[in-house]
């Protein structure tokens, strides 16, 4: 499928079959390189950073110590709260520790916002590629819609330790006020921040996409590399004017996900026909970031 | 063997021997190669494949699942590479890290010259890829009749089954669709046909409307019902098959620990497959072969020992009808 | 009218006006009386008695209910007082706690002879018990051909409901079993034969085997299996039979939240029955009342516009033959 | 059923029908007399008392005081963590205070048993009919097989607040040491304790029925109302003993339960048939607490 096609340095580290195999269940001992592990762990921190936004963290130096930035988890309660596991960015990996930015919005997360210190989790993973590091330009400019936000913490921390770092600029649209999460500030990755809320209580009044017309406005994004993540009507919208420009970009998207891991085929996304031969993608293997020129924005099934 | 383990899992089952009971289903390991980064799949008793047609097939359109109480339901859609991408594309990997009594292949076509042709293509190329068993999805609309499932309906089940049949000496299990009043009937044919075993069961229809767009949620509308919901479906039908017919039985449906799987094998299967648990916990099969061989090992038994040991000592008699409630 | 709402939620379904869509399930209300101490039964959209048949039945030994994935198993074997006990011991009350619009008597038989006979009775008391409706429960062994499963049978299941069509002018629902290929021969099948509507789904087969006995758990051997897992499988067929029959459909499996009734009244039900929910919450009917209620206040919506409305905005078509997968 | 027959003075207050009904999950607020709530409560303590077994406490004084003893409550948990909920003798309820006195058995059981201060349960009761207080004897012998013993706290201390107060002796059966609950010896109620573990690790070796014999063999029975709970084989055994006496008894008994209020008929134990024209009585509203003679022991279907 098409995630064979697109190898690039930013790709998870070419896997090898372990000999014996995995410990059932104590994947996170002994995975392979590049490999999937399934980690138990206790939540160890929870902060909450806006009306319905959390920061949950886990001490897992292994599994942290793999997390490439835009690569996600499925991540699971114990006993489950739900069926599947959900898809979860990583907001940062550092220090043994693993972040997620988590906004409550249906039954799963709803339920991941409520539970406290020591609750037992699964994490799943990691999964997926990531953005390229590969491919700096002098500016990076992210564009977050809402939760969209999560992948900019590390995405801008390990730019930050290219041998000659970028710019990080950061776009972020919101709800409102109170949606905002706290955090943005909090991280010193970030050389400059523009705000948005729909209402205009913080920030300027306008979304993300009103944010990158701005920046295109004033010139502002020549020689720039643009790492976008949002719902998939922002992205569509952030499309149509990026094309314009031709500003290179990645987009991390989202799409149901049963694994997380290529063998369920349910995160299908529609691809460019332009650019592939078969109908779909699968989203949790050929992305969840991806070149926006693959995917077919317009296909009715999107939402 | 497995882990410290004494117990011998080994199975024979169609004339094939497998190192143990425990395969991965249909459609829910994918063509093997993602287990690469995830553990040994040589350990497992069988993989087999997601469902190939002649040719490639796209599925439909998002969303593609859905999570329901008791567990999911897909409308993949049957999307595949087709049978030449997988001799070329996927073999190579599965010949390379499984032995050749592992791979099962299951296959599906539009209409009974499709399975045909299918089934002929693996055969030729049985010692090329290393197919054990050729497992026969009949959960699909047959083209040429108005889209009626396959696997509801007698008369296509036989016409696809002798085509089939005619054109390859590879084990053949065919996969049964609980979608039915009854699935004794469906595995006697099966069993009349020369197949050598029978898969049950497949996905159950299911549907779930989304409150918000007020429309079914699934992009095709319904889906097939999977996880812990089929359980006792599968167990029951097993249970069922088993006084019914003398080829051996592949029991699936909802199995994600290996209690779950002994209570397959106890109602009669000889081998079990695990399907939508990977997806939660991908290490699942594993922990089901060790399960097994701890209670083997915990109450001193043989496999052999316990294959279908529910129908020695019952307190009742399962009516031959068996109306519940 | 429910609590503080705005809404109205009566339903007229076979010529009866319901005060609104929320009924309880035969064989999981008892015979309403139990509820005297939990809430006041005229609250409901109708009281579903437990199948009666013309004598008493002392029904299945025990174990009788096993908990499965997803919900239960029971194998309840259709334990009644018998219509006359009823008439005699529980329809006073019934009388006295609902209005004479809110009572549907589900009844069965061994033979379509029985079948006749109960109903023919209810027929005759129908004033003096306050008798809304008339529900068939063909999920029945017929005694006379060996046990098979009326309602998996079009041939016997035609046969009842024209012995009962014959001798009564209630309104006439007739209640599918899950357990066929397609429910949609069924439904037609109960239109043509002049029945004012059909209830669905009942159980479907299950069973489970205790690991400790190594046999099956229940006492009868196999069970009928409710709760969250019929859910998608009430819902898909709601949606198919809605597509095919004029005649309303009540809507039953899985239902336990308002979010749930709402599912089945988007896919066409005109109404709903609350089932095992009531087990695990005595409650869960009201609550489902309400929650109704609710949504189609902040929708600004009536009943009567939600009721079938997946279909007429759906992406893409549910085909014929919906075969997932 | 059989339930209808056995009217007396111990069965629940008359029933009588809310008008306009119970405040849908809020049952616990304004209950029917003898009605049944649905109570949310938070775990308000916990004890372990024996190597699998624990009290656990809630404080929900509207149920409390409503507890007849022998009756039993639906106990769930939030999220629920198996589908039915599980069947539990009251084992106390004083001061606004209900305990439950649990063994951790299986999937249910063991969650319970894991539970923390301030998780939520749901209790839904009271049901059953519990032991009659209207026919007290001078001496209340009570035989506790293991969990059995639950029900005999609320008893004895119901019991010691009559009018003219019954002696109030146990004896109680338990596989070892580490099995028998400690919280035996802190309840004042019991006049005599004798203890018996199947390994003669605590008390006398053998089991309950064991030291009914004894007392039997002592004449110390005469005159004396015996109340017994355990598991089936036990009841069975002890059966065949006191009806060669012919003591008047209650036992308190098991059967999987799917609601606790009739309406599901999984609880059917088989009915004595020289005493009743049904084959079955239905546990939950027949019992519990049975008069011995209107089982039929011998069942082939019972455990
Ligand atoms: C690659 C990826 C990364 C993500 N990263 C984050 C993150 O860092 N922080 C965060 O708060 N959220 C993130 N999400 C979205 C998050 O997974 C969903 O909000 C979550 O699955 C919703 O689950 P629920 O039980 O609350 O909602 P429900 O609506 O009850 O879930 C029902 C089903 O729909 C799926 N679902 C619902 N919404 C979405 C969605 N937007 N995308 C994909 N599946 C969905 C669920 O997984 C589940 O299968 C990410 C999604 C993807 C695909
Ligand atoms: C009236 C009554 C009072 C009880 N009082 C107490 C008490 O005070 N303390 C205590 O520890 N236990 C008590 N029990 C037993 C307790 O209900 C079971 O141990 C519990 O249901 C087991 O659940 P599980 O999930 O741990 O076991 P599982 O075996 O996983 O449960 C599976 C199913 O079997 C049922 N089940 C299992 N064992 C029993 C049993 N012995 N009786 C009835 N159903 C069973 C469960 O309810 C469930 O439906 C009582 C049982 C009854 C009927
Ligand atoms: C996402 C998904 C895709 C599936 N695809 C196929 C398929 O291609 N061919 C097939 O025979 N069965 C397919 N199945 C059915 C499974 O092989 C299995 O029969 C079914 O899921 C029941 O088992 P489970 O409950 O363990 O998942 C699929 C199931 C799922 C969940
Ligand atoms: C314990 C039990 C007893 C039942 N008895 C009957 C019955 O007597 N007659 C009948 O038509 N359906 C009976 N049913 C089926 C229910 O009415 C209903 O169709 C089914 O349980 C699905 O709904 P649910 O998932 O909401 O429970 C019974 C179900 C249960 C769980
Ligand atoms: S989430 Fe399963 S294939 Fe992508
Ligand atoms: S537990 Fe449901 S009838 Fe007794």
């Amino acid at each position: 499928m098409g995630a064979q096609k697109a190898g690039a340095a930013h790709e998870p580290a070419a896997p090898t079959c372990v000999p014996g195999g995995q410990i059932p269940g104590s994947g996170g001992r002994n995975p392979a390189p590049g490999g999937v592990s399934l980690t138990h762990a206790a939540l160890a921190g929870r902060e909450r950073v806006g009306l319905d936004s959390w920061f949950l963290h886990f001490d897992v130096p292994e599994l942290a110590s793999r997390i490439l930035p835009g690569q996600f988890l499925m991540v699971g309660m114990r006993p489950p709260a739900t069926f599947l596991k959900r898809p979860f960015s990583v907001a940062d990996a550092a220090d043994g520790r693993i972040t997620l930015l988590l906004r409550s919005y249906g039954e799963g997360t709803l339920e991941m916002s409520r539970r406290r210190i020591g609750d037992p989790f699964e994490l799943l993973g990691p999964f997926g590629r990531g953005f390229r590091l590969d491919a700096p330009a002098a500016r990076a400019v992210m564009i977050a819609g809402g939760i969209g936000l999560a992948p900019f913490y590390i995405l801008a921390r390990r730019l930050k330790e290219l041998p000659t770092p970028p710019q990080v600029w950061l776009v972020y649209g919101e709800r409102s006020r109170e949606a905002v999460t706290a955090g943005v500030e909090r991280v010193l990755h970030f050389d400059r921040v523009l705000t948005y809320t729909e209402d205009g209580s913080a920030g300027e009044r306008g979304n993300a996409v009103d944010g990158f017309r701005r920046l295109a406005a004033a010139g502002e994004l020549t020689g720039a590399r643009l790492y976008a993540c949002g719902p998939h009507r922002m992205l569509e919208a952030l499309e149509v004017e990026r094309e314009r420009l031709g500003t290179p970009a990645e987009y991390s998207m989202e799409e149901r996900m049963g694994c997380g891991f290529g063998i369920c085929q349910g995160c299908a996304v529609p691809a460019n026909p332009a650019h592939s031969a078969q109908a779909y993608h699968l989203l949790c293997k050929a992305g969840p970031v991806m070149d926006p020129t693959r995917v077919l924005w317009s296909h009715p099934a999107l939402p | 063997m497995s882990g410290g383990s004494a117990a011998n899992l080994a199975v024979e089952l169609a004339g094939v021997r497998f190192q143990n009971p425990v395969w991965v289903a249909s459609g829910t390991f994918g063509y093997g190669d993602d287990f690469q980064t995830i553990f040994d799949v040589s350990r497992l008793g069988a993989v087999v494949t997601k469902t190939l047609f002649l040719g490639p097939r796209d599925g439909n359109p998002p969303p593609r699942i859905a999570e329901v109480g008791g567990g999911m339901l897909n409308s993949i859609g049957l999307a595949n590479i087709g049978w030449e991408a997988f001799r070329e594309r996927k073999a190579p990997w599965l010949r390379q890290h499984l032995p050749p009594a592992q791979l099962v292949v299951n296959v599906a076509g539009n209409t009974a010259e499709e399975y045909r042709e299918v089934a002929l293509r693996v055969d030729a190329a049985r010692a090329e890829v290393g197919a054990a068993a050729l497992e026969l999805n009949i959960s699909c609309p047959n083209v040429n009749e108005g889209g009626t499932n396959i696997g509801c309906d007698l008369r296509l089940t036989r016409e696809v089954l002798r085509e089939v049949r005619a054109v390859t000496s590879l084990p053949l299990l065919v996969k049964l669709s609980p979608n039915n009043a009854d699935l004794v009937p469906f595995a006697r044919l099966a069993e009349e046909e020369g197949a050598d075993g029978v898969s049950l069961i497949n996905t159950l229809y299911g549907m779930t409307v989304d409150l918000h767009s007020r429309r079914p949620f699934l992009g095709h509308g319904s889906g097939g019902l999977s996880g812990p919901s089929l359980l006792p479906v599968g167990v029951f039908w097993t249970y069922k098959v088993h006084q019914a017919v003398r080829i051996p039985i592949v029991g699936i449906g909802g199995i994600a620990r290996a209690e779950d799987a002994l209570q397959y094998l106890m109602a009669g299967a000889r081998a079990v497959q695990v399907g939508t648990a990977s997806f939660l916990n991908p290490f699942a099969s594993l922990e089901v072969i060790d399960g097994i061989a701890r209670f083997l090992d915990r109450h001193r038994m043989d496999l052999e020992e316990l294959i279908g040991v529910a129908h020695e000592r019952r307190p009742q008699n399962v009516p031959a009808a068996a109306a519940a409630v």
